[in-house]
């Protein structure tokens, strides 16, 4: 890699992160020219955000780093990390990952955003009007300006929890961005986004470079990475396997790793089911009439008519705030329709109808092992181990992690265990609310593949809350969507 | 501790210049503290920085609250600031004085009192002391619960410049009647159309001068009294009522109070040498008393009686729990009362092995759990008593622990005071402990016709009945209650028949204490407690 | 928040004071009556003092108040007075309840007030101190002494505060809410109690708005950590503290009546104790309801604040 | 934070639950209490009701470690048999307040509607009616007696449990992990043990904790205005006020229930789990 002559915008050599012994993240290099992106690849764990801790320097306690941190020419030793804090936000931003969190929920939003300007950037001072006053005056009228120039004009006097999440990620961007820090530190950005609001994060991180911004943006989407250009670099155990061009990278990628993660993204997958679409000839194991919801004033979707099949698999797609999980809850029985009826095939047992959740943590009993809840499953139904066994080897799942609480198991992992226990109480149909859009391509293409053959191979109906076009294409054998 | 400050103290006994000596003198060296008569040591100690130093208000603490300005309720506390006054006084040696009547006699039957009314004088709103007012005040008192309802009275009336009083049977300690303050007199502009105090317009040295009720009124000179020589006279002073002994004390000590009254033993031990305070004390005839219902099939037999009144440690009770042995009573009436008190009487003693005797004489035989029996019924009593008077729970409880080495087993009811009135009235009562005071009325008299009546008295025999006790004090009631030495021999054989009967078994007498703030001199204790002479206090 | 929001809550709380009227005074009224002794004699005790208290007092007690009508005439009775605002009238004092609670309520509202707010002073702010490093030697003293206040009964924190103010410095009057500055001791033995625990309730609030995304959101914006802790900190400490005062309110009571007494403050609580021993039905439904209405009202303020504090809590 | 989750560190694996040392030392404190309270009165065998009056307040003494209470009876003893008393007091009420309103907090927002309006409008008005006047009027009853006080205060301290469970409760109910539960057939019984209880309980204990010593207190409480425990029962909270006024000559006396509640508390403090919320 060439390291222009010009003071890099952020330059990282020998960085190493450490717990006790154990190394995280192993004597990383690279750079970042002014004006450039790096992009940041890896599946999760691989230690992507611990390196952008370790840059920020807001590592948790527990953790040490060593190396050095050149930010627009400021050298620092990797340890001393009030050194970068100092620059927070003036030199060096960080995009936090969950923008909704990451705003106070308390504050409206015009108020976040013109406290960087008056307290970070000191706005007002920079024009000679030192008094308070005004200078608070005058971070309001460029925190509105900004919003506007982001159409969040609407938004400035809400609260956080007022706004979409698309929102409050362009606000948290403007807070972040107001003190003009040179250089950008985006994580994981896409995560969990559907279709439309990517393309919002992609174009306002475009326009963050158009401004002369240098980015180091950490992300799984292959197609972010791609979108973005610059450098590409790819992360694995806590060490940088490949870097170079993106196109270069993503076209012919070196290292087996970096194949893999890009076969991983959904684009690539093999187009069409291996098994040819099933006619949807199978019986009718539940049926919605005319059925609609709404919330408040909120109107979801009215009169919607579907027929749920067996062992097909129905994806129903729509933009954020459609009602798909609704239209999937009230096919489970969970949620009651304001109007219309739904049908349930006689015959089916009571648990015959399964959820897998988008957050699989947040689906286990918190307190006890996962042993210990899948036993009580067990003893409830009367379920044969044995199967429960032979799932988990299908799903690649070693046993030993059953003893863990749920907490202490990775999400993909976690989501594979929640598909062996749906799979378990053999059920006529899974609701799947986007069970990988939190996932990393390769889990999610794992989680997905597995679920998909599991569900032909029992010839269970699958109801697929998803966003990713792709993933309809290749796995569903009709879409619904909701508008 | 005063926990429950609906506590109320009523005016003490006559005590006679024996009384006074003995206060004075020997007891007193013998008492865990030195009695101050205050006019002592002269030097004057600042009372801290907050206190009240410079300010010239007396701040007088106690227990009690005013419930209300009629005179049948609170209408002691305005007699002891001073603000009213009585047809007629008693001195320290419990001779009657002329107040606002100047002079009094009796017809040859008994039967009718004249008392000369002061001619001139005026209340503190201006208006003068009329004769038909205090008749009104009088009348008035009458209709109400209160200590006129005592003597038989048939009219009240105004001949001149006299009250006429007609009894219909002859009442020897009628002129002590008109010395309670539930008798003070109020200046009609007291009274609103419906008869109701509205405000506390008396005649004496002192005026009200703001009051909030329950809890503090002040008060201030009524014609400014020149400074003596000896020092500035008290001009203005305030009551509080703190309800806490403990606060009470802390008051004194923090420089605040400057009288404070009805202190608990241990109050009275923390005070004894504190830079701000003196003590100063007096014998009051109030005895703690166990009230037994001799009606109770328990409690029949006299010898139970006895043994109950062997088991009580009464110097010990004395030493333990009021920190003054000299207190521990060897028969009803204290040395105080030395008209009643007998010192021939053979002291009531303490006597375990005694007491058992009597039991198992009595058919109460020890079973193996220690209780007493007899033919299948246990030997078990309920003693009564109430926290009006902090120490009395504890002597209870002292008591309840004598009574059970003897094999008596007893449970404590700490209730209210008005459980034992009317435990009397519904016959269930067994045992109460209370504190009875003698005192009640100057002349005691009054009050043992109350407690060894035919029927017994709310606070006194319970169904028990003495035909002599009835009749001597029957002979004594009648006579007039001037002549000093009659009846003694009457006293003597109630006194006699009392200690060997026991209706009631004495157990402690009472000492009443008071600090006073090194800032006044001159205080003493009023040993009737109608007042607390404040208008005598000086500032040092 | 508009009315929209404002006017279904408030409805709400009517019902509860309307709940909280009916349950005390029908739970008092009959609680005093079922009570063992002669109210007759309780009431004359009350007012003539122990040892005047004969039977013909108590029959001319009897008398005067009715007591031997049937008890449904007499709650009938209070609860037809109560209807147009009349407490009846004490047993004891023969003074209109209302007239008595409202000399009693000042007091009592302003020790409240005090000591709530001295409470405020003390806790939260070194609640905040100690969470912002868990486990640091302020935590843990402020740990140990909110234990130890706890333990200790009012009566006793008073004392000690007493002797340590009043005796020992001299500095403030022991009681007697006339003397100037009688107030601040009742005050603070109330304000300990209360702080031990809010203190407490901060501490845990700030340890989570420290791991909060949103504080560390504010950090590396650029803030300065006590910038950060005034901007985004104490506002969200201050809605669980806020929130916490309603339960507070209950000590509050609890406490006053007790240190009301020890201080001889002559307040609501004192004269609650009062008319509990002297039978005075009337003073207990009508403190008892003072009471419970003041909770309600408090409450209902506490809502706003956690309203106006959050909006979260707005919907 | 949330970047951490996504990673997996080692410390995020499985391990058996340690104890910290500040909850051994509260399990410490708390035993011996137990001890002293259970095994006590037989240890130091002296009856607390005998009395020897010319022993009184005679300071603690080898033989008399707390010496003697106003009355000449061993304080010590007393101590022993007031704290097993006091502490199973406050322990049965506390109990017996949490566990229907634990119930009551779970049942209504599980039934919701009119029944949670209901029960919500009735806690509330009871919270509304100062606890400690509901004790003082239930120990009028029978002055002296042990079970109206019991009621009383398990009467007065329900509310908390109900108000706070109820919360609570409706966040939970709401949750993906009782959804999921119910999806797998598991039923109520179930759900209430290993969603509700679990994450209740730290609130429950810091409840119980306060319940406690607000329990005892309140003893003391009614020991102050004269309506305690009948004599010659020793009870912490009566023994408190009853020796208040010897805290000049004899500070140790008061000071002995007091400490006896503050170590209790401090155990109970020490052993609550870190995160409990307080």
């Amino acid at each position: 890699m060439s390291v222009a002559a010009t003071p890099a915008a952020l330059r990282v050599a020998d960085l190493t992160v450490w717990q006790g012994s154990h190394t995280l993240v192993r004597r990383v290099h690279f750079s970042i020219p002014a004006g450039g992106v790096l992009t940041l690849l890896g599946e999760s764990g691989s230690g992507k955000s611990l390196l952008a801790q370790a840059i920020m320097g807001n590592l948790p306690g527990t953790l040490r780093s060593s190396g050095s941190i050149e930010i627009a020419g400021q050298l620092s030793d990797a340890a001393d990390s009030g050194a970068r804090r100092r620059g927070w936000g003036r030199s060096i931003a960080l995009l936090p990952q969950e923008p909704w969190l990451a705003l106070d929920p308390t504050m409206p939003v015009i108020q976040q955003v013109a406290e960087t300007y008056e307290l970070v950037s000191h706005a007002g001072v920079d024009d000679g009007r030192d008094s308070l006053r005004t200078a608070r005056a005058a971070a309001r009228e460029r925190a509105a300006a900004a919003l506007d120039s982001l159409g969040l004009q609407a938004a400035a006097a809400k609260y956080p929890f007022m706004i979409s999440g698309g929102m409050a990620q362009r606000v948290a961007f403007l807070a972040t961005h107001a003190a003009g820090a040179p250089l950008m530190i985006i994580d994981e950005p896409t995560k969990g986004l559907d279709a439309d609001r990517r393309d919002e994060v992609l174009a306002l991180l475009l326009a963050a470079r158009a401004q002369g911004m240098s980015l180091l943006c950490i992300t799984h989407d292959v197609w972010l990475a791609r979108a973005l250009g610059g450098q590409l670099a790819v992360m694995r155990d806590g060490e940088m396997v490949e870097q170079g061009p993106a196109a270069e990278v993503l076209a012919t990628p070196r290292y087996a790793y970096t194949q893999r993660l890009l076969a991983a993204d959904p684009a690539c997958w093999p187009a069409a089911p291996t098994v040819p679409v099933a006619p949807v000839t199978g019986p009718v194991i539940a049926e919605l009439r005319q059925v609609s919801k709404s919330f408040g004033k909120h109107r979801l979707f009215s009169t919607v008519d579907m027929r749920i099949h067996a062992g097909e698999i129905i994806a129903v797609t729509g933009p954020s705030g459609a009602g798909k999980t609704s239209l999937g809850n009230i096919a489970l029985g969970l949620l009651k329709p304001d109007v219309g009826t739904v049908v349930r095939a006689p015959g089916l047992a009571r648990t015959a109808f399964q959820k897998i959740y988008q957050d699989p943590a947040a689906a286990f009993v918190p307190t006890v092992s996962l042993r210990c809840s899948l036993q009580d499953l067990m003893r409830l139904h009367a379920l044969d181990w044995a199967m429960l066994e032979s799932l988990l080897v299908r799903m690649r799942i070693a046993p030993v992690l059953l003893d863990r609480l749920p907490r202490q198991v990775s999400g993909g992992e976690l989501q594979r265990i929640a598909l062996a226990r749906v799979l378990w109480m053999k059920p006529a149909l899974i609701f799947a609310d986007e069970p990988t859009s939190r996932l990393d391509p390769l889990t999610q293409q794992d989680v997905m593949t597995l679920l998909v053959e599991q569900a032909r191979a029992l010839g269970t109906a699958v109801l697929l809350v998803t966003h990713d076009a792709d993933i309809v294409r290749c796995v569903a054998d009709r879409q619904i969507r909701l508008e | 501790m005063d926990p429950h400050p609906i506590a109320r103290r009523r005016r003490r006994l006559l005590a006679l210049p024996a009384a006074a000596a003995v206060m004075a003198a020997t007891p007193l060296a013998a008492a865990p503290w030195r009695s101050a008569h205050a006019h002592d040591d002269g030097h004057a100690h600042a009372a801290g920085p907050l206190g009240l130093v410079g300010s010239d208000v007396l701040t007088v603490v106690g227990p009690w609250e005013m419930t209300g300005l009629d005179p049948s309720r609170s209408g002691y506390m305005f007699a002891r600031m001073e603000v009213v006054q009585t047809l007629l006084e008693v001195d320290d040696d419990g001779q009657l004085r002329p107040a606002l009547a100047t002079a009094w006699h009796v017809s040859a039957d008994g039967l009718q009192w004249r008392f000369a009314l002061r001619g001139e004088g005026r209340y503190h709103d201006g208006s003068a002391i009329t004769s038909a007012s205090i008749l009104a005040c009088l009348q008035r008192a009458q209709a109400r619960p209160g200590v006129l309802q005592l003597a038989d009275i048939a009219t009240m009336t105004l001949l001149g410049r006299e009250l006429l009083i007609t009894l219909r049977r002859p009442f020897g300690p009628l002129p002590y009647l008109l010395t309670h303050y539930s008798a003070q007199i109020l200046a009609p502009a007291s009274f609103d159309a419906r008869g109701n105090v509205v405000a506390i317009i008396g005649s004496g040295p002192f005026r009200i001068k703001s009051l909030s009720l329950p809890q503090q009124f002040e008060v201030e000179r009524h014609q400014a009294a020149p400074d003596t020589a000896a020092g500035r006279l008290v001009q203005r002073a305030r009551y509080i009522s703190v309800a806490r002994a403990e606060t009470r004390t802390l008051l004194v000590q923090g420089g605040q109070a400057d009288l404070a009254f009805s202190l608990d033993p241990p109050s009275i031990r923390a005070l004894q040498d504190s830079p701000r305070a003196q003590l100063v004390s007096a014998m009051l005839p109030r005895t703690t008393i166990i009230k037994l219902n001799a009606g109770d099939p328990l409690l029949a037999d006299v010898r139970v009686r006895q043994a109950i009144a062997l088991c009580v440690e009464r110097q010990g009770i004395a030493r333990a729990l009021l920190r003054d042995p000299g207190l521990g009573a060897t028969q009803l009436f204290p040395p105080s009362l030395s008209r009643w008190h007998d010192p021939r009487l053979a002291p009531l003693r303490t006597d375990l092995r005694q007491a058992r005797r009597l039991l198992d004489q009595a058919g109460w035989r020890q079973g193996a759990d220690g209780r007493r029996y007899r033919d299948g019924q246990v030997l078990a009593l309920s003693l009564t008593t109430f926290v009006d008077r902090p120490e009395l729970p504890l002597i209870a409880t002292a008591l309840q622990e004598e009574m059970r080495q003897a094999g008596i087993t007893v449970r404590v009811v700490i209730g209210n005071s008005s459980d034992i009135p009317a435990g009397h009235r519904s016959g269930l009562l067994q045992m109460a402990l209370a504190a009875r005071n003698y005192g009640n009325l100057p002349d005691p008299v009054a009050s043992l016709l109350q407690d060894f009546g035919p029927e017994g008295g709310d606070w006194g025999a319970m169904g028990w009945h003495n035909s002599e006790v009835t009749g001597l004090l029957a002979q004594l009631a009648t006579r007039p209650a001037q002549d000093a030495d009659g009846g003694r021999i009457q006293r003597a054989r109630i006194a006699a028949i009392l200690q060997e009967q026991l209706p009631v078994i004495p157990v402690v007498w009472y000492r009443q204490t008071c600090a006073v703030s090194r800032r006044v001199q001159g205080a003493s204790i009023d040993p009737f407690e109608r007042s607390y002479r404040i208008s005598r206090l000086q500032w040092t | 928040m508009d009315l929209k929001h404002i006017l279904p809550k408030l409805l709400q709380r009517l019902l509860q004071a309307l709940l909280v009227a009916l349950l005390v005074g029908t739970l008092c009224f009959f609680m005093t009556r079922m009570l063992p002794g002669d109210m007759a004699y309780r009431i004359a005790a009350g007012r003539y003092g122990y040892d005047m208290v004969t039977s013909a007092a108590a029959q001319a007690v009897r008398v005067e108040l009715g007591l031997d009508r049937p008890w449904p005439a007499a709650l009938g009775d209070w609860w037809g007075r109560l209807l147009h605002l009349d407490l009846g009238s004490s047993q004891v004092t023969a003074q209109p309840v209302l007239l008595e609670i409202a000399q009693q309520l000042g007091p009592t509202v302003r020790l409240s007030l005090l000591a709530m707010s001295l409470s405020l002073l003390i806790g939260p702010s070194l609640g905040v101190l100690a969470g912002l490093k868990p486990g640091g030697w302020l935590d843990r003293v402020t740990l140990g002494l909110s234990v130890s206040l706890r333990a200790l009964p009012p009566f006793l924190l008073g004392l000690l505060l007493v002797l340590l103010f009043s005796v020992q410095l001299g500095a403030l009057p022991a009681a007697g809410h006339a003397d100037h500055g009688g107030i601040l001791l009742p005050a603070l033995t109330l304000a300990l109690g209360l702080a031990a625990t809010s203190c407490r309730v901060a501490r845990d609030a700030m340890v989570q708005v420290r791991a909060s995304d949103y504080f560390a959101f504010a950090l590396t914006k650029g803030l300065t950590p006590s910038q950060a802790l005034a901007r985004h900190g104490l506002r969200n400490v201050a809605a669980p503290v806020t929130a916490y005062l309603g339960v507070q309110m209950v000590m509050l009571v609890e406490g006053v009546v007790l240190v009301e007494t020890i201080f001889a403050w002559p307040g609501i609580g004192h004269a609650l104790v009062h008319a509990i021993f002297g039978r005075d039905v009337p003073m207990i439904q009508g403190t008892a309801l003072v009471l419970g209405l003041m909770f309600v009202l408090f409450n209902a303020l506490v809502d706003a604040a956690c309203a106006l504090i959050d909006p979260r809590r707005r919907q | 934070m949330s970047i951490l989750s996504s990673s997996s560190l080692p410390e995020m694996q499985a391990g058996p639950r340690r104890w910290s040392s500040a909850q051994r030392t509260g399990a410490v404190l708390l035993g011996a209490i137990a001890v002293m309270a259970l095994l006590g009165p037989w240890l130091f065998a002296v009856d607390p009701a005998r009395q020897q009056l010319d022993l009184f307040l005679q300071p603690p003494s080898l033989a008399e470690p707390l010496g003697y209470d106003p009355l000449g009876r061993s304080m010590l003893a007393r101590l022993l048999y007031g704290s097993r008393l006091s502490l199973s007091l406050a322990l049965l009420s506390v109990l017996s307040a949490a566990v229907p309103g634990t119930l009551a907090g779970i049942l209504a927002p599980w039934c919701g509607g009119w029944t949670e309006r209901v029960m919500a409008a009735l806690a509330d008005a009871v919270l509304a009616l100062p606890g400690l006047l509901l004790v003082l009027l239930l120990a009028a009853f029978a002055p002296g007696g042990f079970w109206p006080l019991y009621i009383g205060l398990a009467l007065a301290l329900w509310v908390e449990y109900f108000r706070v469970v109820r919360a609570a409760c409706h966040i939970l109910l709401a949750s993906p992990q009782v959804e999921a539960s119910r999806l797998l057939g598991f039923g109520a019984l179930y759900i209430v043990r290993r969603h509700l209880l679990p994450a209740l309980l730290p609130r429950l204990l810091t409840l119980m904790r306060f319940g406690l010593a607000g329990s005892v207190l309140a003893m003391s409480a009614l020991g102050f205005v004269g309506v305690g425990l009948q004599p010659p029962t020793p009870e912490l909270g009566v023994m408190m006020i009853e020796l208040l006024p010897y805290y000049r000559e004899a500070p140790w006396l008061v000071g002995a229930p007091v400490l006896v509640l503050l170590s209790t508390l401090l155990g109970l403090q020490l052993l609550a789990p870190a995160q409990e919320v307080t």
